[in-house]
Formats: structure tokens, C-alpha cells, sequence
């Protein structure tokens, strides 16, 4: 692949549905030999979290997002990537991330859709807060150590 | 300078965002943040830990040593959680 | 997560669906945080190959990728793991293999999938044979010594 | 002892399976891949690189030093280029 591929970069609050976004890099297509999906969901932490509420930065959580995906179009030969990142309130169950890499290759698919995730996490402007099941208030997600260890994997 | 404040940066603070005339002498990213610590109670417990605010200039992430615009938007906010 | 899943695993002819395979995984479910899908899809290597035959020891593929699903159930903390590999004539765009691994956590959803993918490239008995557009004729695809490096990753 | 052919192996041999007696002295899955290579010029041409043919016995891989079952199927197939 000699060209660089145009990501598709969405920040929304509605939902998105995977097969679509799939289809969407593969349709028409004879080119494309691996497709690698993520989707991130809000988990209800064994019961304590009735919902999320993911505040973000409007107009730097694109420009971020898309620098990211400009980024791994650059790394791997792609022919395609997809970055859908919701804000708002999201329940237990629901979708909150996805991210779908084609490619002519495995590897390629796997490792951008992987380093997109790793840096989504500590650098898209998207803050969680979570509000508890019951009366017991709510509270900011903290950042861990570990997704900044993630991130550095990718550094060269 | 237009001054945008993002999740706990923002409850403590009290504001989503905010326009301040600097003084001469505030030049970087630093700067700010200590000259922000001395507008009041709000400001000095949402920034009590500089170290961990993170900074956008303009909608790209910045040092806190990176000197600041003429002019343009300054966010400050925690660590990402986003994912 | 204590328990270890149970891997659904099927070899078959016809297509599959991402998206019902991947709802299989989250539906009615809270306790999920990441799905990663794997789609491997036919190419047509640049308008050379018009099909893919692929054929596979009925029995032993899906006693080998069961086993390889097993194996990933047991390293990574999974709350569910599917694997879906097709046989028989299969033209360029269309589908041939499907993994899809759900996790509370993105790492090992995403280790799993990747490790699933490699060891099927190298232990699940299939074999591609490229039927060539025009009147080249046809011949077996041969394996190739990346995909072993590939597996070797994983060795512990 | 039942025998299976898989893909180029398939083809060259000109059989997709077949079952043989053994002789008492073919212990290994060496053994057999040698045994079967005098049994004509098919075989010859099918096993002519033994390093390259993969094996099961009784669907689970093998390698070729492993011991021949007393009963069941032994598949002979090359490299495998699924996934």
C-alpha cells in the first residue's frame, strides 16, 4: 500500500453498530485481508456503577482523536481505520469506544488498533465519572499507571 | 487569554471557562497555573497539585514549561480517562 | 473472573456475521469492557487470484481450534471467545475466519484475539489453494516462515 | 491403520485416504513416511521432502518420531496455510 489512508474520526453521543463501521472498510473492497475491531463498553463494576458520564472537550477531543489516527495511518499500511468515541451518559452494557482497523495484512490491523486504544486512553480529552448504584454520590475515574505504561510500548 | 477548565478542574474551580487579562510577567504555562492559585480558595484547591493538571493550547497538548499564546484558548483538566 | 469460558468454536461453509457473533458476547452481559474481532478476509492479490479453495480435515480442525481456544481461555482472563473459520471455495472480498474475544479488560481481549489468530495461521489443519483469475490455473498456497515467527511470540 | 492425505499430499499421492497393513517393523511416524515412499512413484513424489510433511494421529499433531498407535488414523497433510 503506497497511499496513506483518511481515518474517519467521530465524536458523538449516540450509539454506533459495529457491522456498519466493518462494512464500511471492507464493501467493494478485494483488497482488504484483515479487519481488527475494538469496542470498548461500560462495565457495572460487580454492581456499583449504575452509569458513567463521560465528559469530553468538544473541537480538541477530534482534533486529538484524529491526530492519533493520522498517526497510526503512518506507522501501518492501512486501508482503512475508523475511531468512534461517545460522550454523555452511557449505562453498564452499553458501547463507548470503537475502533476498527482493515488492512492488507494481520499484524498491521492488530497492532494499529491496539496502539490507537493505548493512546485514546491517556490522550483524547475524555474525563469518566461515575455514578454509583444506591445513594453513594459520584466520583472521577482516576488515571492509572498502568495505561501510561501502555501507551510507551509504542514509543520509537 | 480564554480559560477552559474540564471535569474536577472545573467543579473545583466552579467555572467552565473564563477570560483573564495575565499580567506581563505570566509567560508560560507554569506561570499561569501559580498566578491562577492566587484568585481564590477555588483556585488554589482544584489547582493544589500542579503536577497533575494537565494543559491544551489551543486544542494541543502542552508543558508546563511551553510559553503561552498571544492570544487563544487555555484548557486546563486531569488525566485523560477516556477509552 | 474466576471462572474460565467456554470457547464456541465452528467450521463451516457458509458466512458468518460479525455483528450477531459479537452481540453473542456483551448481550444481556454488564461485566464486559473490551471485544476485539478478528476478520480475515479473501484479497484478490491485486486482480490475480479469482477464488480461494480452501480445504481442511473435517474432525481435527475443530479439535485443534478447540484446543487452541482453550488454551487462550486459560491464559487470559476471557468472559467469552468465539472462533469461526469457513471452508470450501471462497471468492476475493468475502469472509474466512472469525475470532471475536470478550474481556472486562482490553489487553487480554486484544492478547487473546492475536494470539488466536497466529496459532491458527500455523495449527488449524487448513489449506488454501489459489485459483488463478484467467487460465493460469491453480495452486497450493505455501506456508510462509513469518507465521511461525509469528506463533513463536507466544511461547512461555 | 487408516491413512489420510491432505492438499498437495492428497494430490500427489492421487488418494484422499487409504488404509494398509504395516508391517511389525514401522514403530514411527518415520518409519511410516519411508515405508510408504517405496510403495510407488506417487508416494515417492509426495514425500520426497519428509521435512516438510506435517502429521496427526488420531487428529492431534505429531512429530515424526512419535510412535504409530496400534489403531486409528494417521494424517499426512503439508505445511498448514489456514486462518
Amino acid at each position: 500500500m503506497t497511499s496513506v489512508c483518511e481515518p474517519l474520526v467521530r465524536v458523538q453521543a449516540g450509539d454506533f453498530d459495529l457491522a456498519t463501521e466493518a462494512r464500511r472498510l471492507s464493501d467493494g473492497r478485494r483488497d482488504v485481508g484483515a479487519i481488527v475491531s475494538f469496542t470498548g463498553l461500560c462495565r457495572d463494576e460487580d454492581g456499583r456503577l449504575e452509569a458513567l458520564e463521560l465528559e469530553h472537550y468538544p473541537g480538541m477531543a477530534e482534533a486529538e482523536i484524529g491526530r492519533i489516527a493520522d498517526e497510526a495511518a503512518q506507522r501501518w499500511p492501512l486501508s482503512g481505520l475508523t475511531v468512534i468515541h461517545r460522550f454523555g451518559r452511557i449505562a453498564p452494557g452499553e458501547n463507548i469506544v470503537l475502533v476498527v482497523a482493515a488492512s492488507a495484512h494481520r499484524r498491521a490491523a492488530f497492532e494499529a488498533a491496539d496502539f490507537l486504544m493505548d493512546y485514546l486512553k491517556s490522550r483524547a480529552p475524555f474525563w469518566k465519572k461515575e455514578h454509583a448504584a444506591g445513594e453513594t454520590g459520584a466520583g472521577w475515574v482516576e488515571a492509572k499507571d498502568r495505561d501510561q505504561e501502555d501507551m510507551k510500548r509504542w514509543e520509537r | 487569554m480564554k480559560l477552559i477548565y474540564f471535569a474536577w478542574v472545573r467543579e473545583r474551580i466552579g467555572l467552565p471557562e473564563e477570560t483573564v487579562d495575565l499580567p506581563a510577567d505570566v509567560k508560560t504555562v507554569a506561570d499561569l497555573l501559580n498566578w491562577l492559585k492566587e484568585r481564590g480558595e477555588n483556585y488554589e484547591t482544584a489547582l493544589e497539585r500542579p503536577e497533575v493538571i494537565r494543559v491544551a493550547i489551543n486544542q494541543e497538548h502542552a508543558d508546563h514549561a511551553a510559553p503561552l499564546p498571544a492570544n487563544g484558548e487555555i484548557a486546563l483538566f486531569p488525566p485523560m480517562t477516556g477509552g
